[in-house]
């Protein structure tokens, strides 16, 4: 597995760093919501931790991955465990579990919202989703963020317009918890990777992509990021990386994944 | 008892006001069939809770919604609900807007007889902001807080389901019955919308048994309406439309909901299937991959 | 309905005067446990409330209640709905139950004990089956209760050596809960039927079984019953009843609960 | 990860003092050769939960009990348990005695990571007066007091099941689970004892994996253990063993538990197994019918 590929996608750069996220995790479910977070915990369990759990997307755990989009017609998915959606709930609650997201905003605490943006509570500008699951994935299992547009409205410069999942925020801590009870994990977004590893928590430049400066992330996030002397390169998916994706997704969604399918290495 | 009668009797149950809760999940296997019922009906004021896709959109555009009690609403290939959004962002609706699993435990809550469920989630977020009836409790048995999901009992609740006899006894035969059947034993009146009408003797066979999800006595009334999921899924017999929820989700850019309701739904069940093409093309639909 | 036999054992009497337990219950979980509850349940199922539903004693409810003992190969149970141990408190907590049950001590306020008896709590004389789901049954849902050998050991003078099930009793009434929400509908003996409709939740003396007196019943009762002027006989059971009773219970297992398996006429 | 290994292996994993809950109910698929492995061991000072049978009656008369959490023991077609009842009557061991949903209730709790849950379950009873330590509360949304069970963390839980794979997903193909999801999801350590050793393709068929009632990470270890169970039943595949529970509560009175250890336990599984008969005889027990 280290035979670096030479040619590759921005989506495939992606994935493979965000598989990267799953990789000590040992044995959870690994969610991974979207296209891209989807193949990098697809990826992690062919790879490196054959241990994650995942499941179809609608109510059975898998011993393998599926592959995106229509499957032939005598496609056999491989269950091992009925998980319906009251059953992930257990899981949630358990601990045992890596899910990672793509929230709309992500402040400089880890704070993301996936509900409702500018206006009022009673009258947002626009609404969204809602809260969905990330007020009990954020304060019972570790999570990772996977963002398709790096840009300062989604690492936005003020407290996000409603806090969905909490983040390393001492004004909301919950009495009897601790900051570092929160895990949050990787970041992953178009420009680099990134966790909450800085000086309280601060967020912090792990990797630029092939062709990314630290200047350009920090010009892109609205709040000052933790940035070190050097910063590596996010490392290339190898061939037989490439070879596994391309499998799990036979139909090449992840080509429509971000903004003009850009390739990995950009100039 | 014979709990069999026709959705307009059913819906006639519902007063003003009343908190009603929706099974299915998004897209996927709703009551829809009641919920055109409650379009038709000149029901107002309820509180609705669910799991929410286009049930609350339509409920919402057409002014039956004074609450709404939600984590999400969703058509999930159209992830924003259009509706749902130009309610929000007019302001026309309260909303109790919590997380998915406490979502959960309010309706477990009420299913077993409890003013609450202690559970962390929600900590540290808005959720508690926007919900200050939410307490938040300590425990006598750590230092720490806790939230104290309050319960979530239903007046009435809508479910559609595979298969059900006249006394109630219903058949979930898809992959997941979702949260169908803590909506059903949180609700004083749970009134059940069928595909089919099946013979008491079609259960006596364990493996159906099984699917079965709640006992007879947590059901009030059985609807028969094949199809009545159209046009969200109910798998395996019939996936959710996708070109009829494009043309939903574009009424709301051009026309509205009037103009959406003029169109489709029709003076019952029968002349919604006609408008959409029938009950064949519906169970023709087509499931949808994950 | 209305065919009185003139021959019928002390059991089958039970078993009549037991299902009367049942006639108002509409649709609710019917739990007889042992063989008198048990065939009085099926019996109220089969002729007056047809909506009871009732288990297999494991894991479904059935449509048509089982008759007892060992059944042809080729029965086929008429299974509805799963219902493992688990979901029946989900039943239970709902209030839409009404068990029979059969205690080894019933107190004055309709407390009982299935636990211990004698000695300490630490180092009880007479250790029994444990408190069992009776705390449970006895504070969410109607229960009846039914006594084979009707005595003063079993209806005793003082309070029960453990509470298992809650009563009428003011001094352990839980705050916020008023006496009138306890439940506890007919008390079935050998000697006669009673409940607690009497002054102040006093066990009341509804029936006399043929050939029983009012003074045998208060004797045999260690503390004051509620009697009035004229107590009616329980009914005898019609022809059709007894055929009910005899294909429910095609093994007669019924003739070994009442030592001696007297007639229910008693000179 | 290959979960596989011993019954010797997977008790050296438990530790004096422990708290040691017990799957199955009665006399019904109870990991009878994990406990007769604890027997074998020189194991002390457990604290057991259990909906109880002869695995509570054999580890109280064995010694090896400090303090079981119980709602009742009992081989019910013998009702009383006659070791455990000899244990209360020496006053051998500490109890918690509780009612059987609120052992669900503190099992859940565990589950999900919660301190308590709320119930009105216990109130009015010698469950509370003999359990100080079980707090009443007050609610935030009424009057009442409500009892606040405490969660029932496990340092490990004893399971037996039809089937597992090496990577520890499990199948219960009998009528009911009990509470065992519930004891494996309680649990630091799910130590799981199976009829059958089966390779993961078993279950790569919906109609399997809807028998599998916990996810494979709730699954420490796996102990294939043919007839284990034994004498309890593991239906549909054996019922439980009349003439060895009936000697075995003779022995109470007649040799003690030592004479019955002498007389079956043996070494090992195998040698167990040819003191009762084999492991055809155990295979062959018909299921009992209720």
């Amino acid at each position: 597995m280290s035979n670096a590929a030479t040619e590759y996608t921005l989506a495939e750069l992606c994935i493979v760093a965000s598989a990267e996220a799953f990789r000590y995790d040992g044995e959870v479910l690994a969610t991974g919501i979207g296209v891209i977070p989807r193949l990098a915990a697809s990826l992690a369990m062919k790879t490196f931790n054959p241990d994650l759990m995942m499941t179809d997307s609608e109510s059975f755990l898998l011993s393998e991955p599926n592959p995106l989009g229509e499957r032939p017609a005598d496609f056999q998915p491989a269950t091992e465990t009925w998980m319906g959606f009251s059953r992930i709930f257990d899981n949630v609650w358990s601990g045992k579990r890596h899910a990672m997201l793509g929230p709309t905003q992500i402040d400089r605490f880890g704070q993301s919202n996936t509900s409702a943006l500018g206006g009022t509570y009673a009258q947002p500008k626009v609404m969204m989703l809602g809260a969905r699951g990330f007020p009990g994935n954020s304060i019972s299992h570790p999570n990772s963020f996977f963002v398709p547009g790096h840009n300062d409205r989604v690492f936005l410069a003020g407290e996000c317009d409603y806090v969905s999942s909490v983040g390393y925020n001492p004004a909301r801590l919950p009495k009897g918890h601790a900051l570092d009870d929160i895990d949050i994990r990787r970041v992953i977004t178009d420009l680099c990777v990134m966790d909450f590893g800085g000086p309280e928590h601060q967020l912090r430049l792990l990797s630029l992509h092939p062709g990314v400066t630290a200047e350009q992330v920090q010009e892109n996030t609205g709040f000052a990021l933790c940035i070190g002397d050097s910063v590596p390169t996010t490392p290339a998916p190898t061939v037989e990386q490439l070879a596994i994706i391309a499998a799990l997704d036979p139909h090449n969604q992840r080509a429509s994944q971000i903004a003009g399918n850009p390739p990995g290495k950009r100039s | 008892m014979d709990k069999r009668m026709s959705a307009r009797e059913a819906v006639a149950q519902i007063e003003d006001g009343m908190t009603v809760g929706i099974g299915g999940w998004g897209p996927r296997r709703k009551p829809m069939a009641l919920v055109r019922e409650i379009l038709r009906s000149d029901l107002k004021d309820l509180t609705v809770v669910s799991y929410g896709g286009a049930d609350v959109g339509m409920l919402c555009a057409a002014g039956k919604v004074k609450k709404l009690v939600f984590a999400f609403v969703s058509l999930d290939f159209i992830p924003l609900e259009p509706y749902f959004r130009q309610a929000r962002q007019s302001g026309a609706i309260e909303v109790m807007e919590i997380d998915e699993g406490m979502l959960l435990l309010g309706l477990r809550a009420a299913a077993w007889s409890l003013p609450f469920m202690p559970t962390e989630v929600g900590l540290g977020t808005d959720v508690l902001t926007h919900n200050p009836q939410i307490k938040i409790i300590d425990s006598p048995y750590d230092d720490k807080e806790w939230v104290a999901m309050p319960a979530l009992p239903l007046d009435v609740s809508l479910i559609h389901v595979d298969r059900a006899d006249f006394r109630g006894v219903c058949q979930i035969a898809g992959p997941d019955h979702y949260m169908d059947d803590w909506f059903a034993r949180a609700a004083n009146n749970t009134i059940v919308s069928c595909d089919e009408l099946v013979d008491t003797d079609f259960f006596h066979d364990p493996a159906r048994a099984r699917e079965v999800f709640w006992e007879r006595s947590a059901t009030s009334a059985i609807v028969e309406a094949p199809g009545g999921a159209h046009p969200s899924s109910c798998s395996p017999r019939y996936g959710f439309d996708v070109a009829h929820f494009k043309a939903y989700a574009a009424s709301a850019k051009d026309g509205g909901i009037n103009a959406y309701m003029e169109q489709y739904l029709g003076a019952d069940e029968a002349e919604y299937q006609r408008n959409v093409g029938g009950l064949e093309a519906i169970t023709s639909l087509a499931l949808p991959t994950y």
